[in-house]
Protein backbone atom coordinates (compact mmCIF):
# COMPACT_ATOMS: atom_id res chain seq x y z
CA UNK A 1 0.00 0.00 0.00
CA UNK A 2 1.31 3.54 -1.07
CA UNK A 3 -0.03 6.35 1.27
CA UNK A 4 0.50 10.23 0.32
CA UNK A 5 0.17 12.32 3.15
CA UNK A 6 -1.06 16.11 3.14
CA UNK A 7 -0.99 18.20 6.66
CA UNK A 8 -3.42 21.39 6.62
CA UNK A 9 -3.03 22.81 10.24
CA UNK A 10 -4.82 20.46 12.66
CA UNK A 11 -6.22 18.13 9.27
CA UNK A 12 -4.27 15.41 7.92
CA UNK A 13 -5.67 14.14 4.44
CA UNK A 14 -4.06 10.80 3.40
CA UNK A 15 -4.44 9.36 -0.10
CA UNK A 16 -4.54 4.97 0.11
CA UNK A 17 -3.44 3.04 -2.72
CA UNK A 18 -3.51 -0.33 -2.87
CA UNK A 19 -4.61 -3.18 -0.31
CA UNK A 20 -5.16 -3.01 3.33
CA UNK A 21 -5.36 -6.34 5.09
CA UNK A 22 -3.03 -6.96 7.88
CA UNK A 23 0.01 -6.66 6.34
CA UNK A 24 -0.39 -3.14 5.33
CA UNK A 25 -2.37 -1.87 8.41
CA UNK A 26 0.20 -1.24 10.78
CA UNK A 27 1.74 1.26 8.91
CA UNK A 28 -1.59 3.26 7.99
CA UNK A 29 -2.03 2.84 12.07
CA UNK A 30 1.71 3.92 12.75
CA UNK A 31 0.93 7.13 9.62
CA UNK A 32 -1.75 8.43 11.82
CA UNK A 33 -0.67 7.73 15.48
CA UNK A 34 2.44 10.02 14.76
CA UNK A 35 0.38 13.00 13.12
CA UNK A 36 -2.07 13.22 16.23
CA UNK A 37 0.83 12.64 18.77
CA UNK A 38 3.67 14.73 17.24
CA UNK A 39 1.81 17.23 15.53
CA UNK A 40 -1.90 17.49 17.06
CA UNK A 41 -3.91 16.63 14.03
CA UNK A 42 -7.63 16.29 15.51
CA UNK A 43 -9.02 15.86 12.11
CA UNK A 44 -8.15 12.98 9.93
CA UNK A 45 -9.51 12.19 5.92
CA UNK A 46 -9.05 9.22 4.63
CA UNK A 47 -9.62 8.95 0.40
CA UNK A 48 -10.02 5.23 -0.55
CA UNK A 49 -10.88 6.15 -4.19
CA UNK A 50 -7.57 3.85 -4.81
CA UNK A 51 -7.98 1.05 -2.15
CA UNK A 52 -8.41 -2.21 -4.09
CA UNK A 53 -8.89 -4.27 -1.00
CA UNK A 54 -9.77 -4.22 2.66
CA UNK A 55 -10.77 -6.76 5.40
CA UNK A 56 -10.99 -6.55 8.84
CA UNK A 57 -7.94 -5.65 9.52
CA UNK A 58 -7.84 -2.76 7.54
CA UNK A 59 -11.40 -1.89 9.16
CA UNK A 60 -10.08 -2.64 12.50
CA UNK A 61 -7.14 -0.01 12.43
CA UNK A 62 -9.48 2.57 11.04
CA UNK A 63 -11.81 1.85 14.11
CA UNK A 64 -9.27 1.90 16.17
CA UNK A 65 -8.01 5.63 15.16
CA UNK A 66 -12.06 6.29 15.56
CA UNK A 67 -11.93 5.21 18.67
CA UNK A 68 -8.18 7.14 19.85
CA UNK A 69 -9.56 10.67 18.40
CA UNK A 70 -13.13 10.47 20.21
CA UNK A 71 -11.80 11.67 23.39
CA UNK A 72 -9.40 14.23 22.34
CA UNK A 73 -12.70 15.79 20.49
CA UNK A 74 -11.10 14.59 17.28
CA UNK A 75 -13.08 12.52 14.08
CA UNK A 76 -12.49 10.78 11.53
CA UNK A 77 -13.68 10.84 7.89
CA UNK A 78 -13.77 8.57 5.06
CA UNK A 79 -14.35 10.05 1.62
CA UNK A 80 -14.12 8.28 -2.19
CA UNK A 81 -15.36 4.40 -1.31
CA UNK A 82 -15.60 2.35 -3.92
CA UNK A 83 -18.89 0.38 -4.13
CA UNK A 84 -17.10 -3.05 -3.75
CA UNK A 85 -15.16 -2.05 -0.65
CA UNK A 86 -18.05 0.14 0.70
CA UNK A 87 -20.23 -3.21 0.78
CA UNK A 88 -17.91 -4.57 3.01
CA UNK A 89 -17.29 -1.68 5.09
CA UNK A 90 -21.29 -1.70 5.75
CA UNK A 91 -21.05 -5.62 7.15
CA UNK A 92 -18.69 -4.23 9.33
CA UNK A 93 -21.23 -1.61 10.45
CA UNK A 94 -18.60 1.30 10.07
CA UNK A 95 -20.67 3.48 8.13
CA UNK A 96 -23.09 4.17 11.13
CA UNK A 97 -20.15 4.79 13.64
CA UNK A 98 -17.52 6.64 10.90
CA UNK A 99 -18.69 9.71 8.76
CA UNK A 100 -18.48 9.01 5.23
CA UNK A 101 -18.88 11.51 2.72
CA UNK A 102 -18.55 12.15 -1.39
CA UNK A 103 -19.61 7.97 -2.38
CA UNK A 104 -18.44 6.72 -4.98
CA UNK A 105 -20.99 5.65 -7.55
CA UNK A 106 -21.46 1.98 -9.13
CA UNK A 107 -19.99 3.06 -12.57
CA UNK A 108 -19.30 6.42 -12.65
CA UNK A 109 -18.09 9.10 -10.41
CA UNK A 110 -21.50 10.68 -9.57
CA UNK A 111 -21.76 11.90 -5.95
CA UNK A 112 -23.79 9.62 -3.50
CA UNK A 113 -25.68 10.06 -0.24
CA UNK A 114 -23.51 12.22 2.43
CA UNK A 115 -24.05 10.35 5.52
CA UNK B 1 -14.63 -27.31 -15.72
CA UNK B 2 -12.69 -29.83 -14.70
CA UNK B 3 -11.88 -30.78 -11.07
CA UNK B 4 -9.13 -28.80 -9.86
CA UNK B 5 -6.87 -29.39 -6.14
CA UNK B 6 -4.37 -26.27 -5.00
CA UNK B 7 -2.62 -26.69 -2.28
CA UNK B 8 -0.68 -24.07 -1.13
CA UNK B 9 1.90 -24.24 1.90
CA UNK B 10 2.90 -20.69 2.77
CA UNK B 11 5.46 -18.94 5.25
CA UNK B 12 3.06 -17.29 7.96
CA UNK B 13 4.47 -13.66 6.97
CA UNK B 14 2.31 -10.57 6.34
CA UNK B 15 2.94 -10.51 3.31
CA UNK B 16 1.72 -13.53 1.90
CA UNK B 17 -1.71 -13.18 2.81
CA UNK B 18 -1.82 -11.11 -0.18
CA UNK B 19 -0.47 -14.69 -2.31
CA UNK B 20 -3.09 -16.38 -0.91
CA UNK B 21 -5.75 -14.08 -2.31
CA UNK B 22 -4.23 -14.04 -5.43
CA UNK B 23 -4.35 -17.76 -5.48
CA UNK B 24 -7.90 -17.65 -4.58
CA UNK B 25 -8.92 -14.58 -6.69
CA UNK B 26 -7.01 -17.27 -9.71
CA UNK B 27 -9.21 -19.96 -9.25
CA UNK B 28 -12.49 -17.77 -8.98
CA UNK B 29 -11.22 -16.23 -12.22
CA UNK B 30 -10.88 -19.74 -14.19
CA UNK B 31 -14.28 -20.92 -12.84
CA UNK B 32 -15.58 -17.64 -14.58
CA UNK B 33 -17.49 -16.05 -11.39
CA UNK B 34 -18.32 -13.03 -10.96
CA UNK B 35 -16.31 -9.54 -9.56
CA UNK B 36 -17.92 -9.52 -6.68
CA UNK B 37 -18.11 -13.26 -5.65
CA UNK B 38 -14.33 -13.48 -6.13
CA UNK B 39 -14.18 -10.30 -4.31
CA UNK B 40 -15.86 -11.72 -1.06
CA UNK B 41 -13.64 -15.33 -1.56
CA UNK B 42 -10.42 -12.79 -1.22
CA UNK B 43 -11.86 -11.36 1.87
CA UNK B 44 -12.58 -15.01 3.54
CA UNK B 45 -8.76 -16.67 2.18
CA UNK B 46 -7.49 -13.14 3.56
CA UNK B 47 -9.69 -13.36 6.98
CA UNK B 48 -9.23 -17.32 7.26
CA UNK B 49 -4.81 -17.30 6.81
CA UNK B 50 -4.50 -14.04 8.75
CA UNK B 51 -6.45 -15.29 11.75
CA UNK B 52 -3.59 -18.36 11.50
CA UNK B 53 -0.56 -15.92 11.10
CA UNK B 54 -1.73 -13.24 13.99
CA UNK B 55 -3.72 -15.69 16.70
CA UNK B 56 -2.80 -19.43 15.37
CA UNK B 57 1.43 -18.65 15.33
CA UNK B 58 1.33 -14.92 17.55
CA UNK B 59 2.89 -13.84 14.29
CA UNK B 60 5.91 -16.04 14.37
CA UNK B 61 7.13 -16.13 10.69
CA UNK B 62 8.88 -19.42 11.09
CA UNK B 63 5.73 -21.23 10.93
CA UNK B 64 3.35 -22.76 7.83
CA UNK B 65 0.17 -22.11 6.84
CA UNK B 66 -2.00 -24.42 4.44
CA UNK B 67 -4.44 -23.03 2.04
CA UNK B 68 -5.85 -25.87 -0.13
CA UNK B 69 -8.14 -25.47 -2.73
CA UNK B 70 -10.61 -28.08 -3.45
CA UNK B 71 -12.73 -27.18 -6.86
CA UNK B 72 -15.48 -29.43 -8.75
CA UNK B 73 -18.86 -28.80 -10.60
CA UNK B 74 -20.55 -28.45 -7.47
CA UNK B 75 -18.25 -26.62 -4.84
CA UNK B 76 -15.80 -24.80 -3.91
CA UNK B 77 -13.83 -25.97 -0.56
CA UNK B 78 -11.19 -23.73 0.62
CA UNK B 79 -9.03 -25.22 3.75
CA UNK B 80 -6.83 -22.87 5.79
CA UNK B 81 -5.02 -24.83 8.25
CA UNK B 82 -2.49 -23.99 11.18
CA UNK B 83 -0.42 -26.13 13.38
CA UNK B 84 -0.78 -23.30 15.91
CA UNK B 85 -2.24 -22.74 19.45
CA UNK B 86 -5.55 -23.80 19.05
CA UNK B 87 -9.02 -22.30 19.82
CA UNK B 88 -10.26 -23.25 23.26
CA UNK B 89 -13.64 -21.91 22.99
CA UNK B 90 -14.79 -22.06 19.30
CA UNK B 91 -18.18 -21.04 19.98
CA UNK B 92 -17.47 -18.17 21.87
CA UNK B 93 -14.27 -17.30 19.24
CA UNK B 94 -17.40 -17.18 16.40
CA UNK B 95 -19.14 -14.68 17.95
CA UNK B 96 -19.67 -11.19 16.24
CA UNK B 97 -17.13 -8.88 17.85
CA UNK B 98 -15.48 -11.59 19.74
CA UNK B 99 -12.02 -11.02 19.73
CA UNK B 100 -8.95 -11.74 21.82
CA UNK B 101 -6.95 -8.59 20.42
CA UNK B 102 -8.22 -5.10 22.11
CA UNK B 103 -7.01 -3.67 18.62
CA UNK B 104 -9.30 -6.14 16.36
CA UNK B 105 -12.55 -6.15 15.36
CA UNK B 106 -13.56 -10.27 16.22
CA UNK B 107 -15.34 -9.58 12.28
CA UNK B 108 -13.21 -12.34 10.66
CA UNK B 109 -15.38 -15.47 11.25
CA UNK B 110 -18.58 -13.26 10.74
CA UNK B 111 -16.90 -12.06 7.41
CA UNK B 112 -16.39 -15.51 6.46
CA UNK B 113 -19.78 -16.88 7.25
CA UNK B 114 -21.39 -14.12 5.44
CA UNK B 115 -19.17 -14.80 2.13
CA UNK B 116 -18.97 -18.15 2.20
CA UNK B 117 -22.26 -21.10 2.07
CA UNK B 118 -20.55 -23.37 4.74
CA UNK B 119 -18.04 -22.84 7.19
CA UNK B 120 -16.18 -25.08 10.02
CA UNK B 121 -13.74 -24.41 12.30
CA UNK B 122 -11.95 -27.18 13.88
CA UNK B 123 -9.70 -26.61 16.59
CA UNK B 124 -7.18 -28.53 19.26
CA UNK B 125 -5.64 -26.65 21.62
CA UNK B 126 -1.54 -26.40 20.82
CA UNK B 127 -2.44 -28.37 18.01
CA UNK B 128 -3.92 -25.96 15.66
CA UNK B 129 -6.60 -25.17 13.98
CA UNK B 130 -8.32 -26.22 10.46
CA UNK B 131 -10.73 -23.87 8.91
CA UNK B 132 -13.46 -25.19 6.13
CA UNK B 133 -15.10 -22.89 3.98
CA UNK B 134 -17.50 -23.87 1.10
CA UNK B 135 -19.02 -22.31 -1.87
CA UNK B 136 -21.80 -23.62 -3.44
CA UNK B 137 -20.87 -23.25 -7.11
CA UNK B 138 -24.44 -24.03 -8.91
CA UNK B 139 -25.94 -21.76 -7.14
CA UNK B 140 -23.76 -19.06 -8.28
CA UNK B 141 -24.69 -16.81 -11.89
CA UNK B 142 -22.23 -17.00 -14.05
CA UNK B 143 -20.63 -13.54 -14.77
CA UNK B 144 -21.34 -11.38 -17.48
CA UNK B 145 -18.48 -9.79 -18.18
CA UNK C 1 13.55 -8.93 3.53
CA UNK C 2 12.62 -12.39 5.78
CA UNK C 3 13.18 -15.49 4.07
CA UNK C 4 10.31 -16.86 2.60
CA UNK C 5 8.76 -20.44 1.95
CA UNK C 6 5.49 -21.18 -0.60
CA UNK C 7 4.68 -25.06 -1.61
CA UNK C 8 1.97 -25.11 -4.47
CA UNK C 9 0.61 -28.42 -5.81
CA UNK C 10 -1.46 -28.19 -8.64
CA UNK C 11 -3.56 -30.10 -10.85
CA UNK C 12 -1.79 -30.82 -13.76
CA UNK C 13 -4.39 -28.67 -15.70
CA UNK C 14 -3.29 -26.24 -18.60
CA UNK C 15 -5.20 -23.54 -17.12
CA UNK C 16 -3.19 -23.87 -13.47
CA UNK C 17 0.39 -23.14 -15.89
CA UNK C 18 -1.07 -19.38 -14.92
CA UNK C 19 -1.50 -19.64 -11.82
CA UNK C 20 2.13 -20.64 -11.07
CA UNK C 21 3.42 -17.67 -13.13
CA UNK C 22 1.23 -15.71 -11.24
CA UNK C 23 2.68 -17.11 -7.58
CA UNK C 24 6.42 -16.52 -8.81
CA UNK C 25 5.35 -12.89 -10.27
CA UNK C 26 3.75 -12.12 -6.89
CA UNK C 27 6.70 -13.16 -4.89
CA UNK C 28 9.02 -11.35 -7.47
CA UNK C 29 7.14 -8.16 -6.63
CA UNK C 30 7.22 -8.91 -2.84
CA UNK C 31 11.23 -8.68 -3.31
CA UNK C 32 10.76 -5.37 -5.57
CA UNK C 33 12.34 -7.05 -8.60
CA UNK C 34 12.00 -4.76 -12.35
CA UNK C 35 9.11 -6.23 -14.41
CA UNK C 36 11.97 -7.40 -16.73
CA UNK C 37 13.43 -10.06 -14.08
CA UNK C 38 9.91 -10.81 -13.17
CA UNK C 39 8.87 -11.35 -16.55
CA UNK C 40 11.60 -13.75 -17.19
CA UNK C 41 11.05 -15.71 -13.59
CA UNK C 42 7.14 -16.20 -15.32
CA UNK C 43 8.69 -17.53 -18.45
CA UNK C 44 10.75 -20.07 -16.40
CA UNK C 45 8.60 -20.85 -14.47
CA UNK C 46 6.10 -21.82 -17.15
CA UNK C 47 8.64 -23.66 -19.32
CA UNK C 48 8.95 -26.12 -16.38
CA UNK C 49 5.53 -26.51 -15.31
CA UNK C 50 4.56 -26.56 -19.13
CA UNK C 51 6.47 -29.49 -19.49
CA UNK C 52 5.83 -31.10 -16.28
CA UNK C 53 1.96 -31.51 -17.55
CA UNK C 54 3.12 -31.89 -20.88
CA UNK C 55 5.45 -34.32 -21.43
CA UNK C 56 6.08 -35.39 -17.16
CA UNK C 57 2.12 -36.50 -17.41
CA UNK C 58 1.15 -36.59 -20.88
CA UNK C 59 -1.80 -33.94 -20.69
CA UNK C 60 -3.15 -35.98 -18.13
CA UNK C 61 -5.28 -33.93 -15.74
CA UNK C 62 -5.70 -36.36 -13.05
CA UNK C 63 -1.86 -35.78 -11.34
CA UNK C 64 -0.07 -33.06 -8.93
CA UNK C 65 2.91 -30.83 -10.35
CA UNK C 66 4.74 -29.36 -7.06
CA UNK C 67 6.02 -26.01 -6.96
CA UNK C 68 8.26 -24.54 -3.95
CA UNK C 69 9.57 -21.22 -3.90
CA UNK C 70 11.98 -20.54 -1.39
CA UNK C 71 13.98 -17.10 -0.86
CA UNK C 72 16.39 -16.01 1.50
CA UNK C 73 18.39 -12.80 1.43
CA UNK C 74 21.10 -14.29 -1.52
CA UNK C 75 19.16 -16.69 -3.54
CA UNK C 76 15.82 -17.28 -4.91
CA UNK C 77 14.97 -20.85 -5.11
CA UNK C 78 12.16 -22.49 -7.50
CA UNK C 79 11.67 -26.30 -7.60
CA UNK C 80 9.35 -27.62 -10.24
CA UNK C 81 8.58 -31.70 -9.61
CA UNK C 82 6.58 -33.97 -11.33
CA UNK C 83 5.87 -37.57 -10.55
CA UNK C 84 5.45 -38.70 -14.40
CA UNK C 85 7.31 -40.39 -16.86
CA UNK C 86 10.61 -38.92 -16.67
CA UNK C 87 13.13 -38.20 -18.92
CA UNK C 88 15.63 -41.28 -20.07
CA UNK C 89 18.75 -39.04 -21.56
CA UNK C 90 18.61 -35.70 -19.73
CA UNK C 91 22.04 -34.06 -21.42
CA UNK C 92 20.47 -34.97 -24.86
CA UNK C 93 16.70 -33.19 -23.54
CA UNK C 94 18.60 -30.28 -22.46
CA UNK C 95 19.76 -29.86 -26.00
CA UNK C 96 18.53 -26.37 -28.04
CA UNK C 97 15.80 -27.46 -30.41
CA UNK C 98 15.66 -30.94 -28.69
CA UNK C 99 12.19 -31.96 -28.50
CA UNK C 100 10.36 -35.35 -28.74
CA UNK C 101 7.33 -33.94 -29.60
CA UNK C 102 7.40 -32.23 -33.44
CA UNK C 103 5.17 -29.44 -32.44
CA UNK C 104 7.42 -27.75 -29.72
CA UNK C 105 10.38 -26.10 -30.25
CA UNK C 106 12.74 -27.76 -27.50
CA UNK C 107 13.12 -24.30 -25.93
CA UNK C 108 12.33 -24.84 -22.80
CA UNK C 109 15.17 -25.55 -21.15
CA UNK C 110 16.88 -23.29 -23.34
CA UNK C 111 14.86 -20.75 -21.74
CA UNK C 112 15.52 -22.00 -18.31
CA UNK C 113 18.81 -21.74 -18.89
CA UNK C 114 18.92 -17.94 -20.23
CA UNK C 115 16.62 -16.32 -17.79
CA UNK C 116 18.22 -18.04 -14.26
CA UNK C 117 21.96 -18.51 -13.03
CA UNK C 118 21.66 -22.05 -12.32
CA UNK C 119 19.58 -24.72 -13.63
CA UNK C 120 19.76 -28.41 -12.52
CA UNK C 121 17.42 -31.26 -13.73
CA UNK C 122 17.03 -34.45 -11.91
CA UNK C 123 15.44 -37.46 -14.02
CA UNK C 124 14.00 -40.82 -12.96
CA UNK C 125 12.72 -42.80 -15.79
CA UNK C 126 8.96 -44.07 -14.58
CA UNK C 127 9.68 -41.66 -11.19
CA UNK C 128 9.83 -38.35 -12.17
CA UNK C 129 11.51 -35.06 -12.80
CA UNK C 130 12.84 -32.42 -10.33
CA UNK C 131 13.58 -29.34 -12.35
CA UNK C 132 15.65 -27.07 -9.97
CA UNK C 133 16.22 -23.41 -10.85
CA UNK C 134 17.97 -20.49 -8.82
CA UNK C 135 18.14 -16.98 -9.34
CA UNK C 136 21.01 -14.63 -7.22
CA UNK C 137 19.68 -12.16 -5.68
CA UNK C 138 22.48 -9.90 -4.77
CA UNK C 139 22.97 -9.49 -8.59
CA UNK C 140 19.63 -7.90 -9.11
CA UNK C 141 19.60 -4.48 -9.37
CA UNK C 142 16.82 -3.43 -6.88
CA UNK C 143 13.76 -2.12 -9.74
CA UNK C 144 13.63 1.88 -9.85
CA UNK C 145 10.18 2.20 -10.45
CA UNK D 1 -7.19 -15.23 -24.21
CA UNK D 2 -9.14 -12.99 -26.85
CA UNK D 3 -9.00 -13.76 -30.17
CA UNK D 4 -10.26 -11.34 -32.75
CA UNK D 5 -10.81 -12.18 -36.17
CA UNK D 6 -11.36 -10.08 -39.13
CA UNK D 7 -10.85 -12.11 -42.56
CA UNK D 8 -10.68 -10.33 -46.25
CA UNK D 9 -9.82 -12.05 -48.79
CA UNK D 10 -7.00 -14.70 -48.54
CA UNK D 11 -6.07 -12.50 -45.54
CA UNK D 12 -6.68 -13.57 -41.60
CA UNK D 13 -5.89 -11.00 -39.01
CA UNK D 14 -5.71 -11.98 -35.82
CA UNK D 15 -5.83 -9.30 -32.42
CA UNK D 16 -4.98 -11.37 -29.78
CA UNK D 17 -5.53 -10.81 -25.88
CA UNK D 18 -4.18 -11.86 -23.21
CA UNK D 19 -1.17 -14.77 -22.61
CA UNK D 20 -0.28 -16.90 -25.12
CA UNK D 21 0.96 -20.37 -23.00
CA UNK D 22 0.14 -23.84 -23.49
CA UNK D 23 -3.24 -23.02 -21.79
CA UNK D 24 -4.26 -20.91 -24.95
CA UNK D 25 -2.09 -21.71 -27.47
CA UNK D 26 -4.33 -24.23 -29.27
CA UNK D 27 -6.63 -22.32 -29.24
CA UNK D 28 -4.78 -20.42 -31.60
CA UNK D 29 -3.44 -22.94 -33.52
CA UNK D 30 -7.66 -23.98 -34.44
CA UNK D 31 -8.30 -20.35 -34.97
CA UNK D 32 -5.58 -20.29 -37.50
CA UNK D 33 -5.32 -23.75 -39.55
CA UNK D 34 -9.66 -23.90 -39.75
CA UNK D 35 -9.58 -20.93 -41.49
CA UNK D 36 -6.70 -21.94 -44.00
CA UNK D 37 -8.44 -25.32 -44.50
CA UNK D 38 -11.89 -24.02 -45.03
CA UNK D 39 -11.47 -20.40 -46.51
CA UNK D 40 -7.96 -20.85 -48.36
CA UNK D 41 -6.45 -18.06 -46.51
CA UNK D 42 -3.05 -17.49 -47.25
CA UNK D 43 -1.59 -14.69 -45.40
CA UNK D 44 -1.84 -14.38 -41.58
CA UNK D 45 -1.20 -11.48 -39.51
CA UNK D 46 -0.72 -11.58 -35.88
CA UNK D 47 -1.49 -8.29 -34.25
CA UNK D 48 0.33 -8.95 -30.30
CA UNK D 49 -0.03 -5.57 -29.24
CA UNK D 50 -2.23 -7.02 -26.46
CA UNK D 51 -0.34 -10.23 -25.86
CA UNK D 52 0.99 -9.93 -22.03
CA UNK D 53 2.93 -13.14 -22.10
CA UNK D 54 4.54 -15.48 -23.99
CA UNK D 55 6.49 -18.80 -23.77
CA UNK D 56 8.03 -21.53 -25.41
CA UNK D 57 4.20 -23.27 -26.27
CA UNK D 58 3.09 -20.27 -27.71
CA UNK D 59 6.23 -19.49 -30.14
CA UNK D 60 5.64 -23.01 -31.37
CA UNK D 61 2.52 -22.33 -32.28
CA UNK D 62 3.96 -19.49 -34.36
CA UNK D 63 6.42 -21.01 -35.97
CA UNK D 64 4.29 -24.25 -36.44
CA UNK D 65 1.63 -22.05 -39.04
CA UNK D 66 4.32 -20.34 -40.84
CA UNK D 67 6.01 -23.95 -41.75
CA UNK D 68 2.27 -24.89 -42.69
CA UNK D 69 1.70 -21.73 -44.82
CA UNK D 70 5.21 -21.97 -46.40
CA UNK D 71 4.99 -25.05 -48.70
CA UNK D 72 1.58 -23.69 -49.93
CA UNK D 73 2.78 -20.12 -51.04
CA UNK D 74 2.01 -18.16 -47.78
CA UNK D 75 3.47 -16.33 -44.84
CA UNK D 76 2.61 -15.22 -41.38
CA UNK D 77 3.37 -11.54 -40.43
CA UNK D 78 4.12 -10.48 -36.43
CA UNK D 79 3.02 -6.79 -36.04
CA UNK D 80 2.74 -4.61 -33.01
CA UNK D 81 5.15 -6.59 -30.51
CA UNK D 82 5.54 -4.89 -26.95
CA UNK D 83 9.43 -4.96 -26.29
CA UNK D 84 9.22 -7.23 -23.35
CA UNK D 85 7.52 -10.01 -25.69
CA UNK D 86 9.64 -9.39 -28.54
CA UNK D 87 13.16 -10.18 -26.37
CA UNK D 88 11.74 -13.85 -25.88
CA UNK D 89 10.90 -14.27 -29.34
CA UNK D 90 14.32 -12.78 -30.28
CA UNK D 91 15.82 -15.53 -28.05
CA UNK D 92 14.08 -18.36 -29.77
CA UNK D 93 15.10 -17.04 -33.09
CA UNK D 94 11.68 -16.55 -34.51
CA UNK D 95 12.79 -12.84 -35.93
CA UNK D 96 14.98 -14.17 -38.38
CA UNK D 97 12.83 -16.36 -39.79
CA UNK D 98 9.45 -14.52 -39.83
CA UNK D 99 8.62 -11.09 -40.98
CA UNK D 100 8.49 -8.71 -38.48
CA UNK D 101 6.34 -5.30 -38.64
CA UNK D 102 5.65 -2.19 -36.94
CA UNK D 103 7.23 -2.24 -33.73
CA UNK D 104 6.33 -1.13 -30.75
CA UNK D 105 8.86 1.51 -29.07
CA UNK D 106 10.09 0.64 -25.34
CA UNK D 107 7.85 3.53 -24.05
CA UNK D 108 5.99 5.27 -27.02
CA UNK D 109 4.14 3.88 -29.95
CA UNK D 110 6.92 5.30 -32.46
CA UNK D 111 7.45 2.60 -35.18
CA UNK D 112 10.61 0.54 -35.20
CA UNK D 113 12.65 -1.33 -37.92
CA UNK D 114 10.41 -3.14 -40.26
CA UNK D 115 12.60 -6.95 -40.99
N1 LIG E 1 -6.34 -19.80 13.59
C1 LIG E 1 -6.59 -19.41 14.84
N2 LIG E 1 -5.82 -19.83 15.86
C2 LIG E 1 -6.06 -19.45 17.13
N3 LIG E 1 -7.07 -18.64 17.48
C3 LIG E 1 -7.89 -18.18 16.52
C4 LIG E 1 -7.70 -18.54 15.16
N4 LIG E 1 -8.66 -17.94 14.43
C5 LIG E 1 -9.41 -17.25 15.28
N5 LIG E 1 -8.96 -17.38 16.56
C6 LIG E 1 -9.56 -16.79 17.78
O1 LIG E 1 -10.88 -16.39 17.48
C7 LIG E 1 -11.07 -15.01 17.75
C8 LIG E 1 -12.06 -14.40 16.79
O2 LIG E 1 -11.55 -14.45 15.46
P1 LIG E 1 -12.10 -13.43 14.38
O3 LIG E 1 -13.58 -13.51 14.33
O4 LIG E 1 -11.39 -13.71 13.11
O5 LIG E 1 -11.73 -11.98 14.91
P2 LIG E 1 -10.33 -11.23 15.10
O6 LIG E 1 -9.33 -11.83 14.17
O7 LIG E 1 -10.65 -9.83 14.77
O8 LIG E 1 -9.93 -11.40 16.53
C9 LIG E 1 -9.68 -14.41 17.67
O9 LIG E 1 -9.57 -13.22 18.41
C10 LIG E 1 -8.83 -15.54 18.24
O10 LIG E 1 -8.84 -15.54 19.65
N1 LIG F 1 9.09 -32.93 -16.88
C1 LIG F 1 9.44 -33.69 -17.95
N2 LIG F 1 9.12 -35.00 -18.00
C2 LIG F 1 9.46 -35.77 -19.06
N3 LIG F 1 10.14 -35.31 -20.12
C3 LIG F 1 10.51 -34.01 -20.13
C4 LIG F 1 10.19 -33.14 -19.05
N4 LIG F 1 10.70 -31.91 -19.34
C5 LIG F 1 11.31 -32.03 -20.52
N5 LIG F 1 11.21 -33.28 -21.02
C6 LIG F 1 11.78 -33.79 -22.29
O1 LIG F 1 12.78 -32.88 -22.71
C7 LIG F 1 12.48 -32.40 -24.03
C8 LIG F 1 12.97 -30.98 -24.20
O2 LIG F 1 12.26 -30.12 -23.34
P1 LIG F 1 12.14 -28.56 -23.67
O3 LIG F 1 13.51 -28.02 -23.89
O4 LIG F 1 11.34 -27.92 -22.62
O5 LIG F 1 11.38 -28.51 -25.07
P2 LIG F 1 9.87 -28.82 -25.49
O6 LIG F 1 8.98 -28.71 -24.29
O7 LIG F 1 9.58 -27.79 -26.52
O8 LIG F 1 9.87 -30.21 -26.05
C9 LIG F 1 11.00 -32.59 -24.17
O9 LIG F 1 10.61 -32.69 -25.53
C10 LIG F 1 10.75 -33.88 -23.39
O10 LIG F 1 11.05 -35.00 -24.17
Amino acid sequence: MLIDKKIERQTLLLHLRGELDMNTSESLRQAIDSEIERRGVRTVILNLEEISFIDSSGLGVILGRYKKLLPMGGKIIITRVPPHIYKIMELSGLPRIIQFEEMLGQEDGRKGKTV
Amino acid sequence: MKNNLLKLSLSSLAENVGIARMLIASVGAQLDLSLNDIEELKVAVSEAVSNAIIHGYGNNSDKLVYLTIEQNSETLKIIVRDEGCGIADVVQAMQPAFSTDPERMGLGFVFMQSFMDDLQVESVVNQGTTVTMIKRLDKIQPSTH
